[in-house]
């Protein structure tokens, strides 16, 4: 951790700005665009060397769409992606290949992500199949699945054969194979038991400091990402809405939806869950494909005001590091 | 809905203007003229007079233009071996046998189909789930015009207990109409069963029986419902095979129907016949399915509403 | 509100009658963890190829339906030894006779051997199923897995040209392409391949589109794979089993639709006869002699009914969330 | 049958539910599972019981056994359920339907696939009303309205003709509430009722509920996985693994002094966001159990710190810790280490 920390200062490893990504959900019948869903619509963060950067917020928020935009699985309508100073959002597929040994990904469901027609060593060193000799992939599987507690007894075993816990640290392995310098995790834990949840996210903070990786952690889990993030990003209907250090934002939330959403969090202590007092958000989050005009949140927001429907805020800097999205009066957190 | 509308009806005419078409350049791309048999017997004279009066010596797009302007009219041209017949009278003379007949299976192997499949799917396992599984997997497997064969031999000639020839009462319709079902109610029953016993496992009928609702209220109201509406897609594929079904079982009948007047059509290689009557036929079928489309969005509720993704 | 834990043991418990067997001071010693024993999986490894073979095994009217699919092929390819009889030579004094010793079968109207003409005519109609699933799983396969892959407008437009055709009743198109080609064997198979491969390429289309979207794809990607490579050891792979099971339940369409023809007078045409010339032939003297229409509709309808056995045994086996 | 047992028969103290022994088994292509294995509780009146553990524990089974909602593969194979003093595990289907729906509600965890989607979402909230209580359908409809105001659907007049399908997850969790409670049960079921939600919807639901239960003073049993969703909403709780109870008492008991080394860990593996300071997880290692083959002893063995050489061999008997607080753990047991029952209480 202390080595990885003393390298912030620097340049952020990755700089995405302005990231827009749209889906067209229906044409049509000549293929015209009638329907757009907004998934992601302008966002911007920084991630520094070392550092876990957490993404929380609700389904249908965008939080996975920027992660794999980030990656370019999906292509950006506009923005840009600094990855260490390269532009990554104009890159071709063949010129993108080598910054995907330095970019990695772990995915949600341990069930749909690996192939069940491969075995363990053919998942593992999957992106590196046409650098290395039979015999050196197997070698570099059996490391992999060691550094994942797992074992050689494990290699030429099938996914189905796994438990969620073991095929999630199996997709890990993949991703570890790869040699990156970041790896971005969407909701790696969501889809695990509570028992396998702190063996994953332990497993994780533990590889960060051997191998100082840079994280972006991608979930819903609010618990979970105030536990191993640095900072957070909350998002909102494919707006990043507010930014701080993990311990601030949690200790002092300036936005009025990270409120909201940290007063509904559960929390495992009776006396402190009924001390709470819950901001109770009225209604649903609106469809990504009818974004209200003005603050996305205005139709759900407890102080909304005229201006939210006409203008959408700035996001600003309310306080030294920290960032917000509302027309609320800035430094006064509601 | 109107955009719904619009939809249905441009993939209707798309359809029916591609069968047009394919069916024109299939009909063009036939070595030589469609009067050479004629030709054997009234020699080339007569051959040429036809081809002139038929238009056939046209450059090949005014021909294709005529002929969809005269489809567009509704005019399906005329017979080759009987000069003097349009096909357009034929068809009007032919049809309502047929469709008498092609209504009453598909009304008929429905009502069973389903009744039988939900009936193997309550019992599943049981003794009643197997005898409709050996009568669904003897419909499935036999051809329609061997069942018609046996129908006649043991019904009509045997126990002499149905007429086997034409249309003229009610009772001639019978042996016609159940070996004409026999393959769809099977098809329909094994369906409505594997619907049945998929809708069974919902977890909204967990939670009509944890309502405390009765099994009859919970099978009837909550499952049939839902299970229908796979059954009803394939309304479209059913009449169909009806469709095509029938040819063989009129001509076995002799019912003065479509379907008999087609194999005829084809066993005289009368080619402006056959493309009518296929060109008919079709037309039937998108219609149909038309029809099927409309009904699929009564019955389920989701389909009427903007379908947002999948 | 809580009030403080206090667990109240009675000392005099310690001195009661152990009731288990073995000593209590041996079995209240720590045993400890093994974190290696927690990984480990007890089961033995197994493929999916060999999980759905296990499967099938289990299913015994799969595997008398796989059984019969063989023996049926092998009488197709080596039925000729079977008998002594040229299928197509007429002895017109031994017409129209009943089953017995030297004719298995009976004979037909022109006194050929009905034995022989059932198994050359097994051969004709699983030649043209065989072939014709061939040519049309080839092209639905590779016009789904493209239409899939490429996606966007290339998709639209490809599956909308399935659209429409599908919208077309494939049986009279078989009679019409026939009518053009003229009827034979070559023909009827080209018609069936024509038809046939609408409906694979949309169902592949669709299996490979769901699996695009799947995480181990999005996984290849990120990897850094080629989409020409995914497409080669992932998609086609898994969607191997839905198109093994499309392909054995188009076979007994084909032979069902290859009847139909020649019933009204497309079918194969003499001197080669399939199972549905024969029935067809028959029928007209079904009258008087049933045994001839007898034997060649249960060739049919055994063969149709040992594919479904299979193709509805494969499609557990494969693939049990796959539905009908 | 609309006759049956209603609430002011029940005293204060009787219990509304007791389970005695409570054994359910799958018999699946692959062997027999044990998904409950000798489960006995109670539930009180007005009171919240959670049940927790995590997927495969038994806790959704247990419940659909004792209102025998059970797929067709499970079956009962034994105990009693008495219910407002009746022991209904020997009612035949008819008997049990006059108490389903009616004397007890369900909410399921899935909203969008828990309603039928042919069906308006007023004529799923009246047809059991209807059934239940004998009332005219245009009565029922007025009540229906009344309830859906209740859960919180604007427009609920209106709103009763719409299907499910026009309405958001939490919209259709809300109505799954009004479906549960509209005919006055003694006792509220909610398996997992806010794990297919987010966050936001989540706190609305809970406190739903919450307030509904209050108003209509039900008792509740709440299936979860969530220790934050139990320690907000529960006032007893039993834990359960590998399809037995290993540890019960009231929420206090649970939270701040579990006796047993599986509610220990599963507490040590989730953090505690208002915690001053930043904690390491302790995660259990190891898998969940598989019921095919369960120890012969206690289920945790394999993965427990503690475990002793009796614990896979025998099963331990449930040892009262404090009033109402039992742990099914070897190291309750007189003759058990003092040292290791010791380090055991400090986890947390």
């Amino acid at each position: 951790m202390n080595d990885s920390t003393a390298t912030t200062a620097a340049a952020p490893l990755l700089e995405v700005r302005d990231l827009v990504k749209h889906f067209v959900v229906k044409r049509s019948f000549v293929g015209r665009p009638l329907t757009t869903l907004r998934a992601v619509d302008g966002v911007s963060f920084t991630v520094n060397r070392g550092e876990t950067l957490g993404i929380v917020g609700e389904s249908g928020c965008g939080k996975t769409t920027v992660g794999r935009t980030v990656i370019r699985l999906y292509e950006p309508n506009s923005g840009s992606i600094v990855y260490d100073g390269t532009d990554l959002a104009p890159l071709t597929f063949e010129q993108m290949r080598p910054f995907r040994r330095r970019l990695q990904m772990i995915f949600q469901d341990p069930y749909a992500s690996l192939n069940p027609r491969m075995t363990v060593t053919d998942i593992i060193t999957e992106g590196v199949r046409d650098e290395l000799r039979p015999a050196d992939r197997k070698d570099l599987a059996k490391r992999m699945l060691e550094t994942v507690g797992l074992n050689d007894d494990h290699a030429n075993r099938y996914p189905h054969e796994f438990s969620g816990g073991q095929r999630q640290r199996i997709g890990i392995a993949r991703a570890l194979a790869m040699e990156p310098d970041m790896i971005i995790c969407d909701e790696p834990i969501s889809a695990l038991d509570v028992s396998i949840q702190a063996q994953v996210v332990n497993m994780l903070e533990e590889l960060q400091q051997k191998l100082g990786l840079t994280l972006v952690f991608i979930a819903h889990d609010l618990s979970m990402v105030k536990h191993i993030s640095s900072r957070i990003a909350v998002m909102y209907l494919g707006r990043i809405v507010e930014t701080g250090s993990s311990y601030e934002l949690f200790a002092r939330p300036y936005h009025p939806y990270t409120k909201a959403l940290l007063s509904a969090m559960p929390i495992p202590d009776p006396d402190v869950a009924r001390a709470n007092r819950r901001i109770i958000l009225k209604g649903d989050v609106p469809s990504p494909t009818r974004v209200p005009s003005g603050c996305r949140f205005r139709t759900r927001c407890p102080y909304a005001m005229k201006v939210c429907s006409e203008q959408e805020p700035e996001f600003r800097e309310v306080a030294p590091g920290r960032f917000s999205a509302c027309h609320l009066e800035d430094g006064a957190p509601v | 809905m109107l955009r719904m509308t619009i939809r249905i009806v441009v993939s209707t005419v798309l359809t029916l203007w591609t069968i047009a078409t394919i069916t024109f350049v299939l009909m063009h791309s036939i070595p030589g003229s469609p009067f050479t048999r004629i030709d054997d017997e009234f020699g080339p004279m007569i051959q040429a007079m036809m081809e002139e009066r038929y238009g056939l010596n046209d450059p090949l797009h005014v021909q294709y233009g005529r002929y969809l302007a005269n489809l567009v009219r509704g005019d399906l041209g005329f017979s080759l071996t009987r000069p003097g017949l349009r096909a357009n009278a034929i068809i009007a003379r032919t049809f309502p046998p047929s469709a008498r007949l092609g209504l009453m299976a598909i009304a008929l192997s429905f009502t069973t189909g389903i009744l039988l499949g939900v009936t193997a799917a309550v019992n599943q396992g049981k003794m009643a789930d197997k005898i409709a599984l050996f009568f669904a997997t003897l419909g499935i497997t036999t051809p329609n015009f061997v069942f018609a064969t046996l129908f006649i031999y043991v019904f009509g000639v045997h126990l002499r207990w149905f007429p086997v020839m034409g249309i003229d009462t009610p009772a001639h319709y019978v042996l016609p109409l159940v070996a004409l079902s026999i393959g769809t109610v099977a098809f329909v029953s094994r369906l409505t069963r594997s619907s049945v016993l998929d809708v069974i496992r919902q977890d909204f009928i967990r939670t009509a029986r944890a309502k405390g609702l009765t099994r009859q209220s919970v099978l009837y109201k909550h499952v049939l419902r839902n299970a229908i509406i796979p059954v009803i897609t394939v309304l479209g594929p059913v009449l169909a095979t009806t469709l095509t079904g029938s040819f063989v079982i009129e001509s076995i009948f002799a019912i003065p129907g479509l379907g008999n007047q087609l194999v005829n059509a084809v066993s005289n290689r009368d080619y402006t016949m056959i493309m009518a009557m296929t060109l008919f036929f079709s037309f039937i079928l998108v219609l149909g399915n038309m029809l099927v489309d409309i009904l699929y969005s009564v019955v389920d509720p989701r389909i009427t509403l903007h379908n947002t993704n999948k | 509100m809580y009030e403080p834990d206090s667990p109240t043991i009675d000392p005099a418990a310690q001195t009661d009658d152990w009731p288990l067997p073995g000593d209590p001071t041996i079995l209240f010693l720590p045993m400890g963890t093994d974190v290696a024993m927690l990984e480990r999986i007890d089961r033995e490894s197994m493929s999916f190829w060999q999980d759905s073979w296990r499967r099938l095994r289990k299913n015994k009217l799969a595997l008398t339906g796989g059984v019969f699919v063989i023996l049926f092929t092998l009488i197709a390819i080596f039925g000729p030894m079977l008998t002594r009889y040229n299928p197509n030579s007429q002895q017109l004094r031994l017409t129209n006779q009943g089953p017995s010793a030297t004719h298995w079968f009976g004979t037909d109207q022109f006194g050929r051997d009905l034995f022989t003409r059932v198994v050359y005519g097994i051969r004709i109609s699983l030649i043209v199923a065989y072939v014709s699933t061939v040519f049309s799983v080839a092209i639905g396969v590779t016009y789904g897995t493209v239409s899939a892959v490429l996606g966007g407008q290339v998709d639209n437009v490809m599956m909308r040209i399935v659209d429409i055709m599908m919208g077309i009743p494939s049986l009279l198109y078989l009679i019409l392409l026939i009518v053009v080609l003229g009827p034979g064997l070559w023909s009827i198979i080209a018609a069936f391949a024509l038809t046939g491969w609408l409906g694979m390429a949309r169902m592949v289309r669709a299996e490979v589109l769901s699996l695009k979207n799947r995480e181990f794809v999005l996984a290849s990607r990120a990897l850094g794979t080629r989409m020409r490579t995914i497409a080669a050891r992932h998609l086609v792979p898994n969607a191997l089993g839905t198109i093994i099971v499309l392909a054995t339940l188009s076979i007994p369409g084909a032979i069902f639709a290859e009847a139909f023809l020649s019933y009204i007078g497309l079918g194969i045409t003499a001197p080669q006869a399939s199972l549905g010339v024969l029935a067809s032939d028959a029928s007209d003297t079904f009258m008087t002699f049933p045994h001839q229409l007898l034997f060649p509709a249960l060739a049919i309808s055994l063969i149709i009914l040992f594919f479904n056995f299979l193709g509805d045994g494969l499609r557990d086996a494969l693939d049990p969330k796959m539905k009908k | 049958m609309s006759a049956a047992p209603h609430q002011t028969a029940v005293s204060p103290r009787s219990e509304i539910l007791r389970v005695e022994n409570l054994q359910t088994e799958f018999h699946t292509s692959a062997g027999v599972v044990r998904a409950v294995r000798d489960v006995s509780f109670s539930v009180f009146p007005g009171e919240t019981l959670g049940i927790v553990g995590e997927s495969g524990c038994g806790k959704s089974v247990t419940m659909a056994s004792i209102l025998r909602l059970l797929p067709d593969t499970g079956r009962v194979v034994g105990g009693s359920v008495f219910f407002n003093g009746a022991d209904i595990s020997k009612y035949n289907d008819v008997r049990m339907e006059a108490i389903r729906g009616n004397l007890v509600g369900m909410i399921f965890q899935d909203p969008m696939t828990s309603l039928n989607p042919v069906y308006s979402v007023g004529e799923q909230l009246i047809e059991h009303l209807v059934k239940h209580k004998g009332i005219t359908r245009k009565a029922a409809r007025v009540k229906a309205v009344d309830m859906l105001a209740m859960v919180g659907i604007d427009n609920p007049s209106e709103r009763l003709k719409s299907f499910p399908h026009q309405f958001s997850g939490g919209m259709r969790q809300r109505v799954m509430v009004a479906i549960a409670l509209i005919t006055d049960p003694l006792l509220l079921i909610a398996d997992e009722p806010t794990t297919a939600l987010d966050v936001t919807i989540q706190a609305q639901i809970l406190e739903l509920m919450k307030r509904l239960k209050a108003e209509l003073e039900t008792a509740a049993i709440l299936i979860t996985h969530d220790l934050g969703v139990v320690a907000d909403t529960c006032d007893r709780v039993l834990v359960m693994y590998g399809g037995k109870i290993v540890e019960q008492g009231r929420v206090g008991d649970i939270f701040y002094r579990p006796q047993h080394p599986y509610t220990q860990g599963l507490l040590g593996s989730v953090p505690n966001p208002k915690a001053p300071v930043r904690e390491r997880l302790v995660p259990i290692p190891g898998q969940p159990p598989d019921l095919l083959s369960p120890p012969k002893g206690c289920p945790f063995v394999p993965r427990c710190r503690y475990a002793m050489a009796v614990c896979s061999d025998h099963m331990p008997d449930s040892y009262p810790v404090a009033d109402g607080h039992k742990s099914a753990c070897w190291l309750q047991h007189p003759r058990a280490p003092r040292a290791d029952r010791a380090a055991a209480g400090v986890t947390r």
